[in-house]
């Protein structure tokens, strides 16, 4: 998706407040959305899906509002796809299920049990998959040109750049699909690009910029 | 269940855009009311997680595995070969560091990792990204102008210095093992800990000084 | 500028709202700002630098705010970096020109030299240079991999992109040099580009997407 | 004059954002005011051009060349030679039409106009553009999905039919003209101008019925 989150090398975002110093959440409404995003999950949710729901914000929106305020929005939104709750409720603020009877709430969790859990749910993305890895470390690699409408990893600066494969990094689950509900594995690398592949204005830099990329993405260059 | 139907989503966006309060912290409250209200969520568990961020998972990780890496060769060359099983000897795996990679700065290569699609980050060893490696400027510049994006953080690259970009595309994540300063070889592994800054392991910050 | 302007192709802005049926403007301030627009312009401005000085807007102010109040955004700043006035003068909605005497406003324009100027100001961006065109029509060409940092009319959609010169425009001011004050014509060429060049959906299409383009975005295919 | 520094200007874009009032009305207000009080503007000349692009200059201008295409060939030859100096033969060469093309449907080709950088329009001949033209909804999704977009507007273009989408990337202006009606062959220029629709001229409009 050619979205507003798409933002590397987009001009006109302005200078960088550099300083955060405090603690991690500066409001409390922060602290609680961080929480709600970690015990209140739709069933057969994939990371992709819901950063594809999160890039589906309207654009001023996603630009105009606080970092997890984005991160509520998005939570709204999956729970309403998958049937959790309805706009009305949102409205209402309250279960307008007539016939439902409320169930006990999940019991409470401990932070010994949360911080177990942060350490249990370490998720892993790669598998094995039967056919061998198309590219070598050290080989070139050309991007592809376009990219889908749907959710995808390869970003609008680094569509159609020859680039050098730098590391195999194992099979992955592919996200184009995942973000529609299908995990397949796919074999992934890190591309390394010269700084002035990407940008006029970097000729003649020495940097570079990394990105993992997944197979199909890339063409023998 | 999902159907994954982008085009639903897309209209319940602007739905609530217009119908949500118009505060960031009556929008989260409504959200919390309307899950404990459908027994879907326990209010003491979001604290729980609150807590955990706050008090226990933080950069002081990524600060101990950094000072152990600069103390101790056979480790730093654990989290090199695998940086997950290095990190969990400390029992620091966890959220987003199952395919955690570091990348070491040298005296000719400096490394800066960023997200430019959303705002991934390596939370059970550094925590909560700061606010400014999840707002539109640094996502947008760190690739196109990683020296003018130091410059601001107070960080001059010399010509001589390769600058990487790690953009985190995939499910990797990246820690920069930053230079351990010189004169800090009596030190201990806790006295280091405490000259690594939290963005030092991102690479907005480089050179740590002397302890 | 890869900025917030360019629209084209861009994805998440929504359904149009497709009636506009009433007058040409639908709010007082409207109408004021098209004729400040008009009349109220600093010396040696360019269209060209205009666009640039609006596409530098805050992306969430371009997005946020309608139609002609980015019109008056991109007055202000024109006025401000040009000189005509500052930023405290703002403030107050006042002149704090110390020791300037008030000259007299100019003459107020009738209907009829509102109308005759609207005529006169059919400004032409032709001109004749020396060098032959380098592109002929019915020529394959593919459109510059890069942008560049300032103003350019090569619209991101349309870089590293194979299209056909359909027509020769004549030599036209170069907007990537006029923005910055120079003038300089070069050859201008109108190009065809297959809906399934430009997009990922659109495979098997037999729709066209036609720019007007500058020789130096194109090169031989 | 100009330095042309667009950092600066970039600049003071961010302390507007922040200093102006927080409405559009009382923006330009200001602006005005402003103009006015520095003897830059008189605030009559506005009026002026107000009254000329509410009463004088507007999409009929555009409906009268398109019905004097269709009724005498010579004419519509003309206009498919060299617009500017076609219109100017109804006076309404002016604002951004000095280098006019018409580009004509046909039942196998349909025209559509826009401008995907900014929202470059030919003000002499079709004024003001309608709010839809100038919003990121149109601007974005045209050049992609112009199918979809036509859709939106109630027009449904058949496969057999190639959409060509005109986007304004120089000083070039387009006017599409639509196909003339079926039995409308007694009609006057007068009434045939009757027929034309803004958007017909824009392509968001295609088979303008009978009269």
């Amino acid at each position: 998706m050619d979205g507003i989150h798409d933002l590397g090398g987009k001009q006109g975002y302005g200078p960088i407040e550099v300083d955060d110093e405090g603690g991690p959440f500066h409001e409390d409404w922060e602290g609680r959305e961080w929480g709600i995003a970690q015990c209140a999950r739709t069933p057969g949710i994939t990371i992709d899906w819901w950063r594809h729901c999160r890039e589906l914000i309207m654009p001023v929106d996603y630009l105009g509002r606080p970092y997890f305020d984005s991160w509520a929005q998005t939570d709204f939104s999956t729970y309403i796809e998958a049937g959790w709750m309805t706009l009305e409720e949102i409205a209402a603020v309250k279960s307008l299920e007539a016939n439902r009877e409320h169930g006990e709430p999940p019991a409470a969790m401990t932070l010994q049990q949360v911080l177990q859990e942060d350490h249990d749910h370490a998720f892993r993305f790669d598998g094995e998959i039967e056919a061998a890895p198309v590219f070598s470390v050290g080989q070139r690699v050309v991007t592809a040109k376009h990219g889908h409408a749907g959710h995808t990893r390869l970003p609008q600066y680094a569509r159609g750049r020859n680039g050098t494969i730098q590391a195999y990094n194992g099979a992955h689950v592919f996200p184009d699909l995942s973000a529609r509900g299908t995990e397949v594995h796919q074999h992934c690398y890190n591309v390394m690009f010269d700084a002035a592949e990407l940008w006029p204005e970097a000729s003649g830099s020495k940097d570079k910029v990394c990105l993992d990329l997944w197979e199909s993405y890339l063409r023998g260059a | 269940m999902s159907d994954f139907d982008a085009k639903k989503v897309a209209e319940i966006h602007e739905h609530l855009h217009s119908h949500l309060p118009s505060e960031s912290a009556l929008r989260v409250k409504a959200l919390e009311t309307l899950l404990v209200d459908k027994g879907l969520v326990n209010p003491q568990t979001i604290d729980a997680w609150i807590e955990a961020y706050t008090e226990e998972i933080g950069p002081k990780r990524g600060a101990r595995v950094v000072a152990k890496a600069w103390s101790d060769p056979d480790y730093r060359q654990r989290l090199l070969d695998d940086a997950p099983a290095a990190i969990d000897e400390l029992g620091y795996l966890g959220k987003a560091t199952a395919h955690l990679k570091v990348v070491e700065n040298s005296d000719t290569v400096h490394n800066l990792v960023v997200c430019t699609l959303c705002s991934c980050y390596p939370f059970s060893i550094l925590g909560i990204a700061p606010a400014w490696y999840k707002a539109a400027a640094y996502r947008s510049r760190a690739v196109r102008d990683p020296r003018g994006v130091l410059a601001e953080f107070g960080v001059d690259i010399g010509d001589n210095v390769e600058i990487r970009v790690w953009d985190s595309t995939a499910e990797l994540r990246y820690l920069v093992i930053p230079q351990r300063p010189a004169g800090t070889e009596g030190m201990s592994e806790d006295e280091l800990a405490e000259l690594v800054t939290r963005n030092s392991m991102i690479g907005t910050d480089r050179d740590l000084g002397e302890g």
